[in-house]
């Protein structure tokens, strides 16, 4: 392929004849997204939830986390004792996943979800309803008990969960193809 | 009044057929405005669509999923039509609001001299038709220069003048390329054309290569095809001439490609792929309608599309030349391809083999 | 306008009067950023006719300021920052920057995790070329080498999201190794895929590289001769396709690079040809390298027992049951010696040169480092004056400069 | 069709006359539901590359997402585009180009910021040298991740075709945002309700 010297009608032909070979024989590896929707791998880092019981409120993912997405909350359980627990930004997260991977007790619910959008700010800042001040802006920090009740061990909510699932297959000739887990 | 109406009333329906219904049908149906509109977003569906099936994708699908996608077309003039008509502070307004009205009247203007059936020749002279065809589809290309140069924008001005250079450097392998075959036929009526390669039952593609294929790269040159999509060139100019256009008028301009397009491909089918062949007919089915206009028309009409296909395929295929190396070839190895084309078709009339 | 009609009256103007005419003459062009044949960056260009006469590129659009941000911010949350900046070449940035921080912490990554990162590094040296050669594509007018470049680069994305859990910003390599091991059944999934690269890079050949047009466009355009190659110091894909022998993978080695069998292909010509070709060559190259990868890999660990022994009970097992690294705190934490270390990698599209310095502190004191793209500036304003202005994103995509990159 | 002073003909005051006939057509029902569907299956972005969510941009045209098959053609000018997608971060130094190119743009113009550091700022939200992207101009979606999958990005399109057949006007409409002199991240943000 690296030669320099080149037969201008051959080339010529070689396109024509290569671009018809694809239109005659389409090898697409198109997904018809909206209405179908490819399964992921397990360890794909998607959206992510507390999971209350198992947190220690150690803060190590506040700490750890790259654009400050997470910040600590102080609340109180239904026994009176003080916790502290993350309160994820979706407006800031890059989807790393060091807070999952540096939690001592492996508190993070995760899930294959990535394809959320909103229409507004008052939708991503909490996901459920009162928008969050900037994570370093603490001075108007509100009282975030309920939002997190509502947030925490609840999986993210799927977009695409309606959607045909398909799984993408390596092959040789197509380069991917998706085939359909339900049907043999 | 009562004169005008005790007119039409002396009309008879015979008359009507014979003398009012064809024009009407020449000029709006086929090969006219309708058929025109029809082609245009069929066209431009299909050049996203063969494009995007050589690209391993869908291309336009989810506004008619049944059927590919095919009105894809009309969802972008709709949006065309009532989005905001921008005029920009420096630009001409009165050049700038009627330089695609007029392209788009001089571009339709070729369709009415080229003959699509035999019956052509009864409404209108088809004795000059190649000569009135060339000067008019060379003369379009001068509005695409208003159209850049009204914009008063740097990189129309700089489209609007590569244009200029190419028509101007493609000019004579067109003229030179028509005028071997009007040599070959003997005669500037595109009729008399056809009925000499029904005659010779060969198609003039055969009794001309060297003409043919100079008139294909002229046609992928002047509705800018790849290679030579250079006037429009979006990682160079933006989109040259049509750089400022917004809404409706931007649509008109880029339907006029679309519609030299078809021009184009219908003199090529009349001039090489011998017109109306295999529908040959009678002296007296020629002077009916559906006999003499419909159905050769019908004839030529696939013929072209087969041509536009093929021409928006080459989309798919190539990246577009530089401005000087396509003014090279125009000037240089096009012009001697002319010359032999002419030559070829001299040798074949003075052997009196054909 | 006030260009003098009459022929004769120029004939006695003086050199300065006929310069201002030429000025008069003279169209300046901003093209960018907005523009499609731009990228996120401004070129001003000063044409007489469609000849360019000079060109100076406006850079900063993209300008993030990565280093003074790191300079802020724990040593393990730069990761992601230098990922950022280089998008279509994401592990390449993270291994130089994580190659420094190891040095500055005196941790040596285990013989998997060198492999591991090798193999990470030439896939997604591929997928760098693919997008380089893709978006030549649409400099030059061709859709379909764009579309194409862009599906054969979802197959060998999905081999690294396999890995590593992300499309694009793998984060996958952190000081000690990497961060997850290979899932069961990847020898023959890659296998596959590189079967298929293989077979494409024929129809690329066709309709591409050989393509009569592609050669008119790019043969004997934009050509930098082998001394001015040195001379302004350019690098990466673009110095060898100049005829200079230099890859860092061979004059510094890092990672499993010393241990493996692989040729850098260099061109003497040194035009937009050589370039195209010189990544196809590498292509081909890095296919080489990903087969040698998989066939030597050896076992172990993927993380150093420094890093090892500092996880809780629970982190532990779950590396045993999953191979998937959790952080220790010591993650969160770090505070390198007070010293110096500098890092070299060979990225898609040239070297990059890693710079910090450590107080001690948990931040580090300085955090610099040089992109390739910021190197390979200089080179299309030195060889665009005297093209034409179609040349110009002839010879900007042969570059494959990338603006973010650059402008850190 | 009247004559102007230095010979220029006008027809009428061009402007006006066509945003009444427009804003005529626009009262009507049917016609309402005909530009909806036209929109919805007709938006084009302008070619305007902030950032490096360009690459997942460029992907999501790409074969295997091909957002052509909803009617997303990437365009190269704005004059003929209806959307703009910000593909990540906007720095003070683009922030300027992305306003033009938003005025460049004929009326029903919408707006999708993509990435983190569209909507917060993402992993550069304290640096010196960004501005969030709704600071600059009305956004009518916000996409989340960094950068987000393709599949994300079709999901904000599929998103705003739905919002555009509810009749929901684009922010464009709603919003008046001032454009900053020079914009900083902390400059505040003036959203007045019609």
């Amino acid at each position: 392929m690296t030669g320099r010297k080149n037969n201008r009608i051959k080339g010529h032909v070689d396109a024509l004849a290569t671009g018809f070979k694809y239109l005659a024989e389409p090898n697409r590896m198109t997904l018809n997204y909206p209405d179908e929707s490819m399964n992921l791998k397990d360890n794909y880092r998607g959206f992510f939830a507390v999971k209350d019981k198992t947190c220690i409120g150690c803060s190590l993912c506040e700490i750890v986390c790259p654009p400050k997405a997470i910040s600590m909350l102080d609340l109180t359980d239904a026994g009176g004792k003080k916790k502290k627990r993350p309160m994820i930004d979706w407006g800031l997260c890059i989807f790393c996943y060091f807070c999952v991977d540096i939690c001592p007790t492996d508190a993070f619910q995760t899930s294959q979800v990535h394809d959320k959008a909103f229409y507004s700010e008052t939708e991503y800042q909490t996901v459920h309803g009162e928008p969050m001040q900037y994570p370093y802006d603490y001075s108007k920090r509100p009282d975030y008990k309920e939002i997190y009740e509502s947030f925490h061990d609840v999986a993210p909510d799927d977009p695409s969960a309606g959607s045909k699932k398909v799984v993408p297959k390596f092959d040789k000739k197509r380069g991917i193809k998706y085939e359909h887990p339900g049907q043999p | 009044m009562i004169q005008i109406l005790s007119l039409l009333m002396s009309v008879s329906l015979v008359s009507f057929i014979e003398y009012i219904l064809p024009p009407i049908l020449y000029i709006i149906v086929f090969p006219g405005l309708i058929v025109v509109l029809l082609m245009l977003f069929f066209m431009i569906w299909l050049e996203r669509k063969v494009a995007a099936k050589t690209q391993l994708r869908f291309g336009p699908l989810y506004v008619s999923k049944r059927f590919g996608g095919v009105i894809q077309t009309v969802a972008d003039l709709i949006r065309f039509s009532f989005q905001e008509f921008i005029i920009p502070a420096g630009a001409d307004v009165f050049a700038y609001i009627q330089a695609p009205g007029l392209l788009m009247a001089f571009g339709l203007l070729p369709l009415i001299f080229i003959p699509v059936g035999p019956y052509y020749a009864n409404i209108f002279p088809a004795n000059y038709s190649l000569l009135i065809v060339v000067p008019l589809i060379i003369i379009t290309p001068i509005y695409v220069i208003l159209l850049g140069w009204a914009s008063d924008n740097k990189f129309s001005f700089v489209g609007s003048m590569r244009e200029a250079f190419l028509v101007i450097s493609y000019e004579i392998p067109l003229i030179l390329s028509i005028l071997s075959m009007i040599l070959l036929y003997g005669s500037v009526n595109a009729i008399n054309g056809v009925s000499f390669q029904i005659g010779r039952g060969i198609p003039g593609i055969v009794l001309n290569p060297i003409a043919a294929f100079l008139f294909l790269v002229v046609m992928i040159r002047t509705t800018g095809r790849f290679p030579f999509e250079i006037s429009e060139a979006e990682s160079e100019v933006v989109m040259g001439p049509y750089t400022e256009y917004s809404a409706l008028f931007f649509g008109i301009g880029m339907s006029l490609p679309y519609i030299e397009l078809y021009s184009f491909s219908l003199l090529f089918s009349v001039l090489f792929l011998g017109g109306w062949w295999p529908i040959v007919p009678s002296a007296a089915a020629a002077s009916g309608v559906v006999g003499g206009l419909l159905l050769p028309g019908l004839v030529v009409f696939i013929k072209a599309l087969i041509v536009m296909a093929f021409l928006v395929f080459l989309r798919a295929v190539y990246p577009r030349y530089r401005i000087d190396q396509a003014i090279t070839v125009g000037w240089d190895q096009a012009v001697y391809l002319g010359f032999a084309a002419v030559a070829l078709s001299m040798a074949l009339v003075w052997s009196g083999l054909v | 306008m006030s260009a003098p009609q009459d022929r004769t009256a120029t004939a006695n103007l003086t050199y300065d009067e006929l310069a201002g005419l030429k000025a008069d003459r003279e169209l300046v062009l901003l093209i960018g950023p907005a523009h499609p044949g731009s990228g996120h960056m401004k070129i001003k260009v000063w044409m007489d006719g469609d000849i360019i006469q000079r060109v100076d590129p406006d850079i900063g659009f993209v300008h993030r300021t990565t280093e003074k941000l790191s300079e802020n911010r724990l040593y393990i949350k730069a990761i992601p920052i230098v990922e950022r900046v280089m998008l279509p070449d994401t592990i390449n940035a993270n291994l130089a920057y994580v190659i420094a921080l190891e040095r500055l912490l005196g941790i040596e990554p285990t013989p998997r995790a060198q492999y591991l990162r090798t193999l990470t590094s030439e896939i997604n040296r591929i997928t760098s070329h693919l997008y380089g050669i893709g978006l030549y594509g649409i400099f030059l007018g061709s859709s379909t080498v764009y579309m194409w470049a862009f599906a054969d680069r979802e197959p060998l994305i999905d081999l690294i999201e396999e890995i590593s859990g992300a499309r694009i910003t793998y984060s996958y390599i952190i000081p000690g190794g990497v961060r997850w091991d290979l899932p069961a059944g990847f020898k023959e999934r890659a296998e596959t895929v590189l079967q298929y690269m293989e077979a494409r890079l024929k129809d690329y050949g066709k309709i591409w590289v050989r393509n009569p047009v592609v050669m008119d466009r790019t043969e004997g355009v934009g050509v930098v001769s082998k001394s001015d190659a040195i001379r302004l110091g350019i690098t990466g894909p673009n110095l060898r396709a100049s005829g200079v022998d230099y890859d860092t993978r061979r004059a510094k080695p890092y990672a499993a690079y010393p241990n493996l069998d692989f040729e850098v292909p260099t061109f003497s010509e040194g035009d937009c040809y050589a370039r195209l070709l010189q990544r196809v060559e590498e292509i081909e190259q890095s296919i080489r390298i990903i087969r040698q990868v998989l066939k030597d890999i050896p076992d172990g660990r993927i993380i150093s027992d420094d890093i090892y022994s500092k996880m809780n009970p629970l982190q532990k097992r779950m590396y045993e049951m999953k191979h998937r690294v959790m952080f220790p705190a010591y993650m969160a934490s770090m505070r390198p010696a007070a010293g110096r270390s500098t890092a070299s990698v060979e990225a898609g599209r040239g070297e990059i040169f890693f710079y910090l310095v450590s107080n001690g502190d948990k931040v580090p004191f300085r955090f610099r480092w040089v992109t390739p793209s910021f190197l390979n500036l200089p080179f299309f304003t030195h060889v665009m004056v005297g093209q034409h202005l179609a040349d110009l994103p002839a010879i900007y995509g042969s570059s494959d400069y990338f603006p973010p990159e650059a402008d850190r | 069709m009247g004559g102007g002073a230095d010979g220029v003909a006008y027809f009428g005051n061009l402007e006006t006359v066509s945003k009444k006939a427009v804003s005529f057509l626009k009262k009507q029902g049917y016609v309402k539901s005909m530009i909806n569907w036209g929109d919805k299956f007709s938006l084009w972005p302008v070619h305007l590359m902030t950032s490096c969510c360009g690459t997942e941009f460029a992907a999501a045209s790409g074969p295997r997402f091909d957002l052509e098959r909803l009617g997303f053609l990437p365009f190269g000018g704005p004059r003929q585009t209806n959307l703009i997608v910000i593909e990540g971060t906007t720095t003070l130094k683009m922030a300027r180009s992305v306003r033009i190119v938003w005025e460049q743009m004929p009326a029903p113009k919408w707006v999708i910021a993509m990435g983190a550091c569209a909507m917060d700022g993402g992993i550069f939200y304290d640096s010196y040298n960004t501005v969030p992207a709704k600071d600059i101009v009305p956004i009518d979606i916000f996409l989340a991740g960094c950068p987000p999958r393709p599949e994300a990005l079709a999901r904000a399109v599929v998103m705003l075709q739905e919002s555009i057949v509810k009749n929901r006007p684009p922010a464009a409409d709603i919003q008046v945002t001032a454009a900053p002199a020079t914009p900083g991240p902390k400059d505040v943000v003036e959203a007045v309700s019609k």
